[in-house]
């Protein structure tokens, strides 16, 4: 691992600067506060700015930046705990960008690049109940997809004849589709059921989508963001300690917190170790890169959760309110923790991954 | 339910102390006829009047068979039930998962557990009765923004002007301060005192008297059940003072020291029935009973500590009948509580996956089972920075147990 | 969970009375260094007051105190790291008292009480590899059987006729018996393993023995031995704390230290609890008593495993030396966390006993 | 296989320098001609004899192909390898499950970067040229009974008298003191000087001298690799004195940062490579790849942490090439490393059963993967005490990353 690149660390910069003012903390409060699905103002800035099309081939109207750039996007918005429903879009560019005919990228890509078209991506589970017939014809619902209350677009999983699973791609503002926006404990990002009622599919709307693959790829940004909001949450909390007096000292002085505080960075840089590695492993696409992305998902999302948990602890009583932004972070790591696969699930795919590196290399 | 009137039934329990298992049977037959069964469905997404109108329905039922006060003295009014007694309606109330009546828990421990030690007889007569006979709500005004885990730092102020106490400050974390009657206040009498603990002061203080602002601070999961008190030139009688002036710090020790063991068993005794509950709710989720060997030996390593704690708080308690001091012991089990219930309830939001992320409306009063498992881990905070945090029991059980120079 | 009975504090008091003399530091290390399989003298001590034959019936010649007696003994050999190789003894005593006919309960028990006949007993695992032919012709081997290399009797499993398991009783004396003595890590104690050939076995020698009750049974002991050293170990690091200076403090001072110490206080303090509760399911015979065991075993073995890592690092170098006694301590409780079954199989069967209650309860 | 002379082989890699991919080839052709298969068995249960036998052996082999001081500047006799270059040979070393130096270690990295900094020209001179010619073996002389992490405390006194120091105290911890010829030696020559720190220098002392005894410490695999080292009126030549008198505490510190990378990076290679065989051999040992979910997870977590330290440590080398200071970083390597290689073997042990409990031969000289499991994870506390404990290494990371107050 070599330090960021001055290109990463540019772009870093101008999406901080950014988040800085447009998700700063009033912000995140007001939208909280809001009965708004989205911060409209933001999104817009993001749109402006290329940000989801960072990882769109630039023939497709992206910017072609690659998969590091993206992370580092996820990972400031994860450290603002910015509420910007840019997870779902993401993935939609990256099944039409894999599963895709020449119309459907042309049709779709610059759109979703530009910020155009809201899109989400889900995958087959227990909340997934839509079944595409023999015709194509396509009824159902499916619930907690994330950041579905804002979307236009969606590419969803439906069990198909005979069981296997299909991926439809849907306009989400027709007649016979329902949103049900559902709020979610993380109070910066929304879910939503979406209710088919027997809605025609056309053939070339059924994508051919590595299930597997883009669990991963969801993972790998989500451990991005989780990377993010861990280290927000715990520099807050360092400044914290340095302020907070008790007993006529400042809590950071207290030897018991400053040992936790020492077990929290050394864990994060170790955390953003992996993460950017894994990065460099997609650039070259790697052989290795699947299983590592797996481990960045269970690792990194069960450090961050461990630090965000403490963070509330070490806040003290004040970490415990409402108005206090601990809870913001905690409760968007737990999120990450749980979404397209749990921290247990991917480190199963990490051991499996790793299992075959080991019998490929031997 | 919510505004019936009370109905006769035929169980007394108190009709047969001395004969535990009849008294058992006694409990659990007027719990059953008693509790609405549909109670948790229509605390969940309640409004707080509602939540205080329950409540007080709640306070009242039990009072009308004499179980609003269980633990106090007859001479008090009270039950004055044994100990053992007091177990098994602890009991059979978390059998039948009933309600806490969690509005009452200064009324009905910290202040009566103050008053008796440290009261006049004008004051326990007053206060004592008007929780007994009218369910009086009280709070606690002991910490403050710069005095948390450091109470000795208090800096609110009780200067002495005739008759009165004229008090300025600010107290926080007070529990249902916005529907208190009264106070528990600490203020500070002598600021001179040269240690820090000496100079503070113990008042009653009418939560209507003029200069009482009460301000609610919502917590992490959305529920406002703590409140800022601030207090400008509110004037206290000087009979409202407790013991004498300057040794307030004493007498909040006994406060301090109150409610911990019947507490805890009921929160306890809750999660064993919890357990089982979920224990059932995620073999239906996943088909089978836990089969992912990680989560299943975490769930039954939970077990294992729950049985450990409910142990030594039947210690404890047993410890208190023969009235031996428990007070090492009762540090012990709150930090040994506060863990396992933060790890509990994590694990339980962990093993629910997604569904535990969906925001539900708040359950009202259901404690740290409320079905809602991310709300739940975020409530138990409560207890491992409430009361004092993790890391003061730490630092006691270390220094005056194992001897650990300070 | 009441308070120790007075009886029970009584037989501690004795046990602790005679080991601090017989099994103090000075004792313990003598033996360490010295080639002898067992200290002959404290084997003398033990059975001539009776600790072979405590939870031996009065009819079968022990003193009949039930299980808690013995839990006390355990718990008091693991404090002192008694080098006592009483397991196997104990143990083949339960299994003669449940499986023996009265013949063999007449011969044996009343020598096992008395400490006469050092016994051993054994379960099938990877370990054994005894068969036993339709004629009833005994061979094979089975290694790492604790204590049994000072043993003269044993009960050890075989693979019988179609592969189930039966178990032998046999005289380790016998010609065509070889005992072959294996050190452990854990200097206190001693396996070996026994090597059997065309040895014929009577019919009556063949016991019926619940091999899951004597796994549960063993692992108590265990578990009471395990939680016996962690307390002997953590008192000496607890002393250690307040004695040893750095910086011109006693590192008991230092807050960080404080708090691990108080971690491994209320561990401890709960895994006692714990297994003076199981004790009371055993003596009333509590159906619940079986999956307590088996969580006495995974959970205590668990904490004093932490609590003897914890102890040698809190000692820094002088804790990593041979001549401080704290890796007797911790190489005593990693066996016991391995005998019998780990710690992931005995919560394995602590949660399935967990669920057989759940729904006998339903 | 001891006793055997030189065999010159085809592979020279020095002569590639620069080409990294056939310096890499040459290392590793090398290294498979060299190397004896059964090195690790010859060890096993070897007598200390035999084992300063070999690794003066392997010394041998290493300079006679100039690859014993490879990171030494040409100017001293040393390959002036680029650190590139040196990663590769540990990373060859490493795959091939090579020998490790360990008893050279205070000779080819203490003591150099100690004399580089602060040593006279005829200091540098005599002793590097005993290394890399004639493979004197050097030992530490920090630590004291009373003086463990506070080496500040440390009370052997050095009386300067006419042309030498007389010295007189005793030192612990000394790696293989009973081989060493010499001593990097701190002794407090200014007992009234009013910090601590102050007051102590740094000599070089001739483990020969009169009055110097060593006494082996046992540790708890039952290796005898520490030493005490008694000090009693012992001569030390005013020219063996380190800089200035008093100070001793600055020299020093250059000392303490000498060995980290490439050791701790030497060390996470050779665990990569060790999880893979015990991964394999846990497989075979089960009959599947290691299906219990909960050991699985951990092994992987396990894997994680892994490759985030060897991450760490290239970027620490990487720093050091570009000349940066990596000594905050190197403190969270150490830490991360200690704690990994702790729970690493620990797993270790606990996967392999009964079996890892087996009292085993020691086999001296082969790291933390002996694979002798339980000695492993208890030789693991050589990295959690030793170099600066854990504790100290997370106060030093609090206090100067994190910039939390004292």
């Amino acid at each position: 691992m070599t330090a960021e690149t001055e290109d990463l660390a540019a772009l870093r910069e101008a999406i901080r600067d950014v988040l800085s003012t447009q998700a700063d903390r009033a912000a995140v409060r007001k939208f909280i506060n809001s009965t708004a699905a989205m911060d409209a103002s933001l999104w817009a800035q993001g749109a402006e700015l290329g940000w989801f099309g960072l990882n769109i081939p630039e023939d497709d109207g992206g910017l072609g930046l690659g998969v590091s750039a993206l992370l580092v996007l996820f990972e400031e918005l994860g450290r603002a705990v910015a509420p910007l429903p840019v997870l779902g879009t993401v993935l939609a560019a990256e099944a039409i960008v894999h599963g895709g005919n020449a119309a459907q990228r042309a049709g779709f890509l610059p759109r979703l690049a530009a910020g155009q078209r809201p899109a989400v991506f889900a995958l087959p589970g227990l909340n997934a109940n839509l079944l595409l017939s023999e015709h194509h014809i396509l009824s159902g619902d499916i619930s907690l997809v994330i950041d579905a209350a804002t979307a236009q677009l969606a590419i969803l999983p439906a069990s198909g004849v005979g069981g296997d699973p299909v991926f439809c791609l849907l306009d989400l503002s027709q007649a016979n589709v329902a949103v049900e926006p559902q709020k979610m404990a993380d109070l910066t990002r929304q879910a939503a059921t979406i209710t088919v009622s027997d809605l025609r599919i056309d053939p070339s709307a059924i994508l051919p989508v590595d299930a597997a693959a883009m669990a991963n790829f969801a993972g790998l940004l989500l451990s991005a963001d989780a990377l993010g909001a861990a280290q927000g949450v715990f520099e807050l909390t360092v400044d914290y300690m340095k302020t907070r007096e008790q007993f006529g000292k400042p809590i950071g002085s207290f030897q018991a917190l400053k040992h936790r505080a020492a077990e929290h960075h050394i864990a994060l840089v170790g955390a953003r170790a992996l993460l950017a590695h894994t990065a460099t492993l997609w650039e070259t696409r790697h052989p290795d890169a699947a299983f590592h992305t797996a481990l960045c998902k269970a690792h990194i999302c069960e450090v961050a959760l461990t630090v965000a948990t403490d963070a509330v602890q070490l806040h003290g009583g004040i970490g415990f309110t409402w108005e206090h932004e601990c809870h913001l972070f905690l409760k968007r790591i737990y999120l990450n923790n749980q979404l397209f696969g749990t921290t247990a699930t991917f480190y199963d795919t990490a051991f499996d991954g790793l299992a075959e590196s080991f019998s490929r290399a031997a | 339910m919510m505004d019936q009137t009370v109905n006769p039934t035929p169980f007394y329990p108190l009709g047969h102390v001395g004969d535990i298992i009849a008294f058992r049977a006694a409990v659990a037959g007027w719990l059953n006829a008693t509790v609405p069964p549909d109670w948790r469905q229509n605390l969940t997404g309640a409004s707080e009047e509602t939540y205080l109108k329950f409540q007080n329905w709640w306070f009242d039922q039990l009072k009308s068979v004499g179980l609003a006060t269980p633990h106090w003295p007859k001479s008090w009014g009270g039950a004055g039930l044994p100990l053992s007694h007091q177990v098994v309606m602890i009991e059979e109330l978390a059998r039948i998962g009933g309600p806490m009546a969690e509005m009452f828990v200064v009324s009905l421990f910290h202040m009566p557990a103050t008053l008796f030690a440290n009261g006049s007889p004008a004051q326990c007569d007053r206060y004592l009765t008007g929780v007994r006979d009218r369910g009086e709500i009280w709070c606690q005004g002991f910490s403050e923004p710069g005095a948390g885990s450091d109470l000795s730092a208090l800096r609110t102020r009780a200067e002495r002007k005739g008759d009165v106490y004229v008090v300025n400050g600010q107290k926080v974390w007070s529990s249902f301060g916005m529907h208190a009657d009264f106070c528990l206040l600490l203020a500070r009498t002598n600021p001179q005192a040269p240690k820090k603990n000496a100079g503070i002061s113990y008042f009653i203080l009418d939560m209507r008297a003029a200069g009482v602002t009460v301000r609610p601070i919502r917590q992490i999961t959305g529920r406002a059940e703590f409140t800022e008190i601030f207090l400008d030139n509110v004037e206290i009688p000087v009979e409202n003072l407790i013991g004498a002036e300057n040794a307030g710090w004493q007498i909040a020790q006994s406060t301090l020291a109150a409610e911990r063991g019947l507490l805890i068993f009921e929160h306890a005794e809750r999660m064993t029935h919890a357990l089982r509950r979920d224990y059932q709710a995620l073999t239906e989720q996943h088909g089978k009973p836990l089969e992912d060997a990680g989560l299943r030996r975490e769930f039954t390593k939970r077990y294992a500590e729950l049985t450990a704690v409910r142990l030594l708080i039947k210690q404890m308690i047993e410890q208190g009948e023969h009235g031996q001091d428990s007070g090492l012991l009762a540090a012990v089990i709150k930090l040994y509580w506060a863990q396992l219930l933060q790890n509990y309830t994590s694990l339980m939001a962990r093993m629910r996956g997604l569904d535990a992320q969906r925001a539900m409306p708040l359950s009202l009063g259901t404690g740290h089972n409320s079905g809602d498992y991310l709300s739940d881990f975020l409530q138990s905070y409560g207890w491992t920075i409430a009361g004092g945090t993790n890391e003061i029991m730490r630092t006691l059980i270390a220094e005056r147990i194992l001897g650990l120079p300070r």
